[in-house]
């Protein structure tokens, strides 16, 4: 069993124990544990059961490489599924529960998988469950859905909040292990500017575990003294709890802070992510040991020895009380004299290679340790626990020599350095033979801006493997990188470690060597998503050959763990199905993040109120207050309607029509953009902006225009005045003032720099109100100041002048077939002038109107709208509007294009008024069909409805659509069928698109 | 996440405070020009895996549009340089030469 | 005119640093050739300030010239002035090809009050605020809106963005200064 | 080629699975064939089984620079749909979604295709004016979609905010036999049956050139050597304005870098596929539990298969705006694809300026949805040396007479 020990544990405080619970049972750790060291202090060594075969799954590792171990944690709105119990700091009053077993973790019904497991080699979906065909979606599919998954799913919304933190620096160094300890050292003593990242919340990582000493003090002492000298030094700046998660384009680098994880509800943000842009990245990302492959290494109790060394040295936790010790390489001794050293029995040392020699070796015999070379595991034996494992020849196929009782097994097959930062950008890797791991290739590392290397690696994960090796390669490293980043030479030397010999390892990838079929069905690759080597030999088979064939034909390495485990020894494996070298398989890609990264995190500040901007003009806050009901236009929110108590938003639409056409309505017509465009050219530069002429607009004057892309499609419009000789002011659509000045500043600056003009956006500079209906001059006047009358400011003019105490510019245009008078005032003055305006307005009949009621009323007139009538696709020789293109101007944006030969078309649908026979409103969207079917079998399309409408004013339905030869059909019927279900025809006129005062008589009043 | 030294401001401008505009140095066919030509300016683009003229608009900066010398596979920018020219300047087609002396030019 | 109100009507959150809008401020916008004698004659005028270089402000009796772009500056008056001011300015300007407008109302502006100002404005922008000193200007976005931004002194920040966005801006300076969010210290 | 089922299953378990074949060939490329296909990928593999199926011609190589599938294939978020505005695209799609309904059969290959419906909401007025009239569109195609209410929005995905503060839901276009298939098995499921019927699937072979004489298309040079053909498909995505330079023709035509991202698994929450497009992001459940995400492109040139960063953020606040149940749930893996986009958005398929050289290209961000439709559309195209109906509208001359078929209409972003 696994269990606290009496003493020991370099990390923990026994005097702040902490309480926590795991599927309900109550459980005690102390300050410092991981949830992983306090789990296994409780003897719970069984923490989940895995995706496929649904196997007990206990904790194999001690750090982010953890495949197994993970647990729904939280409640309510702190809830989480699939959290990783090794990186999970323990706090007083954590819940955890295990994962993916139904109707417990002991008994898991699912675990019949397990005994069909034969019946259910890689890939064996894609052979089956085909007939019949619908079974899949309603039979099949839901099984396997409800199986898979792990975690179980929150039900509410999160209560913690996020945020983002933009971060610049010359050298970031990813890992606060003695390598990234080192590598920071020289960069700080170089002046750069260094941020330290360390994923946990203690500095030093991996080496006091492993002992020795630096620089002639422990590790544990030097630690503690560079991170002083660190601390000193203002140019560095040392963060934990810590991750690098990526490694971006340009030097970007994404840290994911876990600010308050362990401190839930301390009213801190929960994860900050960094966003940092640096010159530098040293990557001192460690290794991570590399299981081996033996009949039943999936059992609970079968652990990493680096894992078991940890648990005993960290956290004073032992994994068992007799652990058998299997390895290739020279490192997993050390676990075996630590479990010695803290009394606990290692009854044998299997070590694959054919001898076990050097210091290491001499010193577990030293210890009293049975040492025995060329041995492997046969098969572990147990269930949900180790009981005990069988041994064999390395060299041969697996006969039993001798069986030995155990409840834990410390394995290790050599050890990878952790490259996914290195490679996230396109850094290279080599094969290391005598390490039998990929390393990063430092002549092909990422590039950044200036095609330079950006990325640096430290330390193990640069492939030194020893304390020596490491400091020696790290400092350099901290140099190399703060030299590229600017740095001062740095003369000072670098810490250094006594070099230790070392016995070589060697590659082992399965156990043993001669292993049959039945043996390598139970040898596990990847523990959670159950990849076994046969999946991967099997894959081999079948012509899945490419890394990444098999890697999505088994599911290999595509985990939550992402394959840090599995994904070396699985290359292997299929490089020896293929017949080929390692290298000449290669790996799949590293991608981000290097462990999940919370969406939270992502999303950051971004939730709620400020999930996106909303543009507000000076009047919202009396809409809001008004009960409009707002709809998004852009990010305005513009009101819809204005419904009164006890009316629908129908009702209250149709009576803003009324009133404005009968009396008199106000419009909030702030969000039209208003640009202002001057300058000696400015009149060359409006001909090619609009389709019309704009240069002979007189002072004083307006005039509708249009622009078009180059591609000839009508983008936008809006009425255009001229302000004096040299300027214009010109109104765009709502959404498109942003997009309109964009667009104007682009052809200035790219095509046209030499014409002397000048563009300013000044939409927000004013609040804008529309005053229509036939009592809109009764109002101004009513109000005083300028004239109005329509001598002084007839139809299509302007003046600038007061109405009331306010400065006004004043606009006799008209998008209602009204009398009506835009102004524009000062947006500081806009809530105080729509106040005045209503309540002088109250005896005049006034009202506020939406936009709705201004489409209706723009319908009524056959006025277009930008988006209705248009969508991209549309030109404005569509829509009738050829009295809007200038015909003398030899060039305007878009009229090359519509001269191409399906522009000029006569077949191109047109625009037209429609009228149902009966009256009634024809639907949104609707389509109108000819005879029969086109190629595809489709019904042959004629047409469809661009804008419709209930017209209070003239109590029926109108229409606006584009229909193939439409101008030359006026008062033909034509189809429209509907799709509520009712398999009707709805069959309108085309007419004329103007429905109501089609001379214009009321607007020129 | 590109950073993109802006020739106007002077900064180096993050991605987000940018807006691509694609190939640079296009020349404008308008009304007289054959179906061919115009087709070509509006959408036959070179769209080359390697070095790349292209146009950017430090859009939340100073608004001004500049053009960039980038490579498409590595993504190294070669430098930036006003938007106010049919050709890119002497001092950018001699930096891309300098990494990639078999390039074969901008045209 | 007394009924002038700023977007936020002098809205103001106490977090680990102060956030507050400053309410009416002039603002007018100069396009011209910033190098030309008379564009810095007419800057000297109204504000008082000596024309700014790229990325600075400068500060005069009167107010500040801000450099917004190779041919753009922002001029910062009290809001009374600014129609008078556009005026002044235009009229000494008529002679040569400029652009001036008064924009006092399409701005709403911040001050984020604070040792921790700039860090504040980085959870915010991609810019590096650190470099940021009194006298220099920068152009960026905050979260999703355009936004400059400098520094009256080491404390305080002075942020502009359009008028329609200001409560917006508010919403996440307010975010930003929460207590508890303190990166540093 | 030996029939998957149960029972070969059961069988091959009794002998450890020692005994399944090879599930394609990996030959040596031959001198010459009739029709040499680049890009192997599922729209090349399509092209491949359907000239055999239909138009019997086989003797045929397919080759690939990389590994097969390895391009945006096995790179998208595995979204099948039809429920497109323009006569051509809905025919192209929906003769691909009927496809997609058999492929399993056809191919005798489980491509896992899951008709769990496609739901696209409609956030803003217009929005909802731009689905009905898809809507109406689509019953005039023979495209079975339907506009829905907020409230059975909310019925079919439970887990949605509909009354968002920013942008509530206000309904949502529905085709309920869109849906999801598993995108490997459909590179795979193809590569085999080409395979069984002979021809030749060639992979880490790079096309250095492309051979001409008198206008036509003579063969290819490959890093594997000299390949002669009659004639020439490319069906390479992004790659293809870089094969059409070795041609000696230009594209319409630019290659970016597409995102998807892919939480860890979870147990069953969202049961179809939910594409919002004001706020960027859609989203679905695997059968293995993960959500996997997508969002917009990045606007630039690129062929790094790496996206910006900004682009995963935007569509995750949107995300988890739209789904708050997934805020603590974790990215587990981002990545990009290069996808092609012409200057409508829409693909390109026909013939080129170079004799017996066809091409299909420009899918952008509809390329898996598409695959057996296209693939049937290009081998018609290639088999006939002409286009047929379903291709004829999206050929390279749309562009010179302005004919353009635009998807943007109905909706911001489609994918």
């Amino acid at each position: 069993m696994s269990t606290r020990l009496a003493q020991g544990g370099r990390l923990i405080d026994r005097s702040k124990p902490k309480n926590f619970t795991f599927n309900g049972k109550r459980m005690k750790g102390y300050e410092g544990d991981t949830l992983a060291a306090a789990l296994l202090g409780e003897n719970q060594m069984l923490v989940g059961r895995s995706f496929k075969y649904h196997r007990p799954r206990g904790i194999v590792a001690s750090g982010a490489e953890e495949p197994n171990a993970l647990v729904n944690m939280g409640q309510g709105g702190r809830f989480e599924p699939n959290q990783r119990v090794t990186t999970t700091e323990l706090f007083d009053g954590l819940t955890c529960t295990s994962q993916n077993h139904w109707p417990s973790l002991e008994f898991d019904v699912g675990v019949v998988n397990n005994y069909a497991a034969r019946f259910l080699p890689a890939g064996f979906y894609y052979k089956t469950f085909m007939a019949p065909a619908a079974a899949w979606k309603h039979v099949f599919e839901p099984i396997v859905r409800q199986s898979a998954g792990l975690g179980k799913v929150p039900t509410e919304a999160d209560v913690d909040r996020y945020e983002h933190f933009y971060y610049h620096t010359d050298v970031v160094v990813i890992g606060g292990g003695v390598a990234g300890l080192a590598a920071a050292l020289a960069a700080g003593r170089s002046g750069a500017k260094v941020l330290v990242m360390e994923q946990t919340h203690h500095w030093g990582g991996r080496a006091p575990v492993d002992g020795g000493e630096i620089d002639g003090q422990s590790v544990e002492d030097w630690i503690a003294a560079t991170l002083a000298e660190l601390e000193g030094m203002e140019n560095v700046t040392l963060r934990t709890r810590m991750m690098g998660s990526g490694v971006y384009d340009h030097g970007y680098v994404l840290g994911y802070e876990r600010v308050a994880d362990h401190t839930p509800g301390d009213g801190r943000p929960r994860h900050r992510l960094w966003r940092i842009r640096t010159k530098q990245i040293v990557t001192a990302t460690g290794a991570i040991e590399r299981p081996l492959s033996f009949a039943g290494n999936d059992i609970p109790g079968v652990m990493l020895a680096s894992a078991v060394r940890d648990y005993v040295v960290n956290w004073g936790v032992s994994i068992g009380d007799r652990t058998v010790v299997v390895t290739n390489n020279d490192d997993a001794y050390r676990t075996a004299l630590a479990l010695k050293e803290a009394g606990l029995e290692v009854p044998v040392i299997l070590d694959a290679r054919d001898e076990a020699t050097g210091p290491l070796a001499e010193a577990a015999r030293d210890a009293g340790i049975r040492v025995e070379p060329g041995r492997a595991i046969a098969k572990v034996n147990g269930g949900k626990r180790v009981t005990g494992v069988s041994i064999c020849l390395q060299a041969g196929e697996g006969a039993a020599l001798e069986e030995i009782p155990c409840d834990a097994v410390a394995m290790s097959g050599g050890w990878s350095p952790v490259v996914h930062l290195w490679s996230h950008c396109g850094g290279k890797l080599i094969w290391d033979e005598a390490q039998a791991h990929f390393r990063p290739d430092p002549d092909r590392a990422p590039t950044g801006h200036d095609g330079e290397a950006f990325v640096v690696t430290a330390g193990a994960a640069s492939g030194a493997m020893s304390l020596a090796d490491t400091l020696e390669n790290a400092y350099e490293a901290g140099k190399t990188a703060a030299k590229a980043a600017g740095g001062k030479a740095v003369r000072k030397a670098g810490p250094k470690a006594e070099a230790e010999e070392a016995q070589p390892m060697a590659p082992v990838w399965i156990m043993p060597q001669g292993a049959g079929p039945q043996k390598r069905m139970k040898m596990w690759l990847d523990y959670q998503n159950d990849v076994k080597v046969s999946d991967v030999q099997l894959a081999a088979r079948e012509g899945y050959e490419s890394v990444e064939h098999t890697k999505r034909y088994t599911t290999l390495g595509m985990a939550t763990d992402q394959g840090k485990l599995s994904n070396i020894n699985g290359l292997a494996v299929l490089s020896d199905a293929l017949g080929q070298p390692i290298p000449a398989t290669g790996t799949t890609t590293f991608r981000p993040p290097y462990t999940p990264i919370s969406f939270g995190a992502i999303a950051g500040e971004a939730r709620h109120e400020i999930f996106q901007p909303i543009r507000r003009t000076p009047m919202h806050q009396w809409h809001e207050e008004a009960g409009a009901y707002m709809e998004p236009v852009g990010h305005w929110r513009r009101p819809y309607c204005y419904a009164k108590p006890g009316e629908t938003n129908e009702q209250a639409v149709h009576r803003e029509v009324l009133n404005t056409r009968e009396r008199l309505g106000l419009l909030d017509a702030s969000t039209l953009g208003k640009l202002i465009v001057k300058g000696p050219d400015a009149g060359k530069f409006m001909d090619m902006m609009y389709t019309n002429m704009m240069s002979t607009l007189a002072v004083g004057k307006c005039r509708y225009g249009l622009m078009c892309t180059e591609n000839g499609f009508l983008s936008d419009d809006g009425v255009v005045a001229r302000i004096d000789e040299d300027t214009w002011l010109c109104h765009t659509t709502s959404g498109g003032a942003d997009r309109i000045h964009a667009w104007m500043e682009e052809w200035l600056q790219t095509e046209w720099w030499d014409w002397k003009v000048y563009v300013a956006n000044v939409t927000e500079q004013f609040a804008q109100v529309a005053v229509v209906g036939p009592n809109a001059r009764k109002l101004l006047e009513k109000l005083g100041g300028m004239n109005v009358s329509k001598e002084t400011l007839p139809f299509m003019q302007w003046a600038d002048g007061k109405i009331g105490d306010f400065d006004a510019r004043v606009y006799r245009i008209s998008f209602s077939g009204e009398l009506s008078y835009e102004i524009a005032v000062p947006a500081s003055q806009g809530r105080a002038f729509w106040d005045t305006l209503l309540e002088a307005g109250e005896e005049l009949g006034v009202m506020p109107y939406g936009t709705e009621c201004l489409h209706i009323m723009r319908a009524e007139k056959g006025f277009i709208m930008i988006g209705d009538e248009t969508d991209g696709t549309v030109i404005p020789q569509d829509l009738g509007l050829n009295w809007a293109i200038s015909k003398k101007k030899e060039d305007f944006l878009g009229k090359r294009a519509q001269l191409r030969s399906h522009m000029t078309d006569p077949a191109r649908w047109k625009l037209v008024g429609l009228e149902t026979l009966d009256g009634s409103v024809l639907p949104d969207g609707a389509y109108a069909v000819g005879e029969g079917d086109n190629v595809h079998g489709q019904r042959n399309m004629i047409g469809r409805v661009t804008s419709t409408y209930y017209s209070p004013t003239l109590k029926k339905g109108i229409a606006m659509g584009l229909i193939k030869h439409g101008p030359d059909r006026m008062g033909e019927v034509v189809d429209f069928p509907t799709v509520d279900g009712s398999n009707t025809v709805i069959k309108a006129r085309i007419c004329d698109p103007v429905f109501y005062d089609k001379d214009g008589e009321k607007q020129n009043v | 996440m590109l950073i993109l030294e802006c020739p106007y401001c002077g900064v180096m401008a993050d991605e987000t405070d940018l807006h691509g505009g694609g190939e640079a140095h296009l020349k404008r066919f308008g009304p007289g020009s054959s179906d061919d030509d115009f087709e070509t300016y509006l959408f036959h683009r070179k769209n080359p895996k390697g070095v790349h003229f292209e146009r950017w608009r430090h859009v939340s900066g100073c608004g001004k549009w500049f053009h960039a010398a980038r490579n498409t596979m590595t993504l190294e920018v070669y430098g930036t340089y006003s938007a106010q020219t049919t050709e890119p300047p002497k001092a950018i087609v001699n930096a891309v030469k300098k990494k990639h002396p078999e390039w074969e030019g901008w045209t | 005119m007394s009924n002038a109100v700023s977007a936020l009507q002098g809205a103001s959150f106490d977090g680990y640093c102060k956030v507050e809008e400053a309410g009416l401020t002039g603002m007018i916008t100069l396009r011209g050739e910033l190098a030309s004698a008379g564009v810095a004659k007419a800057v000297k005028a109204v504000t008082g300030a000596a024309m700014p270089g790229q990325g600075q402000i400068t500060e005069g009796a009167k107010g500040r010239a801000g450099w917004m772009s190779p041919d753009e500056l922002l001029l910062i008056v009290d809001h009374a002035d600014a129609p008078a001011v556009v005026q002044a300015a235009s009229t000494s300007l008529a002679g040569e090809h400029a652009l001036v407008v008064n924009v006092s109302d399409a701005r709403a502006v911040f001050r984020v009050k604070g040792a921790a100002c700039r860090e504040v404005i980085a959870k915010l922008a991609p810019a590096d605020t650190s470099v940021m000193q009194p006298g220099m200007l920068r152009r960026t976005r905050i979260a999703q809106i355009p936004a400059a931004f400098y520094l009256e002194d080491d404390e305080t920040a002075v942020l502009v963005c359009f008028r329609s966005v200001a409560q917006y801006a508010f919403d996440l300076l307010k975010d930003a200064a929460k207590p508890g969010g303190e990166v540093f210290g | 080629m030996r029939r998957y089922s149960a029972f070969a299953i059961a069988r091959e378990a009794a002998r450890y699975h020692q005994g399944w074949e090879r599930a394609w060939a990996s030959p040596k490329p031959k001198k010459k064939y009739d029709v040499v296909i680049v890009g192997a990928g599922g729209h090349g593999l399509a092209t491949a089984f359907y000239l055999g199926k239909n138009f019997g011609i086989t003797n045929v190589a397919i080759i690939e620079k990389g590994w097969l599938g390895g391009g945006n294939t096995g790179r998208n978020t595995t979204i099948i749909r039809s429920n497109y505005l323009q006569d051509p695209s809905a025919a192209i799609y929906e003769k691909a979604r009927s496809l997609y309904e058999t492929m399993s059969q056809d191919l005798n290959y489980n491509v896992m295709f899951s008709p769990r419906g496609v739901m696209m909401l409609a956030q803003t007025e217009h929005e909802v004016r731009g689905y009905e009239r898809t809507a109406h569109a689509n019953a005039l195609q023979g495209v079975k979609t339907e506009f829905i209410s907020p409230q059975r929005v909310k019925e079919l995905v439970p887990i949605m905010n509909i009354n968002g503060p920013r942008y509530p839901v206000l309904g949502a276009l529905w085709q309920a036999r869109a849906g999801t298939a598993r995108h490997d098995a459909v590179a795979w499921g193809y590569a085999r049956a080409c395979s069984d019927m002979g021809m030749d699937i060639i992979q880490k072979c790079e096309v250095t050139g492309v051979r001409q004489s008198g206008g036509k298309v003579t063969g290819i040079d490959t890093t594997q050597g000299q390949i002669d053909c009659d004639k020439l498909a490319m069906v390479v995505a992004g790659n293809a304005g870089h094969l059409a330079e070795m041609a000696g023709f230009r594209l319409p035509m630019e290659s970016v870098a597409l995102q998807a991202l892919v939480s860890e698994p979870i147990k069953p929450c969202i049961d179809v596929v939910v594409m919002a497009n004001t706020v960027h992001g859609y989203m679905s459940q695997s059968d293995k539990g993960e959500l996997v995400i997508g969002g917009g492109t990045d606007g630039f040139n690129n062929y790094t298969q790496r996206g910006s960063f900004h682009h995963i953020e935007e569509t995750v606040r949107a995300l988890v705006e739209t789904f708050p149940i997934i805020s603590r749930l974790k990215m587990l893996r981002q990545w990009g694809g290069i996808v092609d986009v012409t200057g409508d958005r829409s693909p390109i398929i026909g013939k080129t300026p170079l004799g017996n050289c066809f091409i299909n290209c420009g899918w952008g961000t509809g390329g898996f949805k598409s695959i057996p439709g296209s693939g049937w559309a290009m081998a018609e195209t290639v088999a006939k040396g002409e286009p047929g109906s379903l291709a004829a509208e999206f050929g390279l001359n749309r562009f010179t007479e302005g004919r353009f078929i635009d998807e943007s209409v109905a909706a911001g972003v489609a994918h």
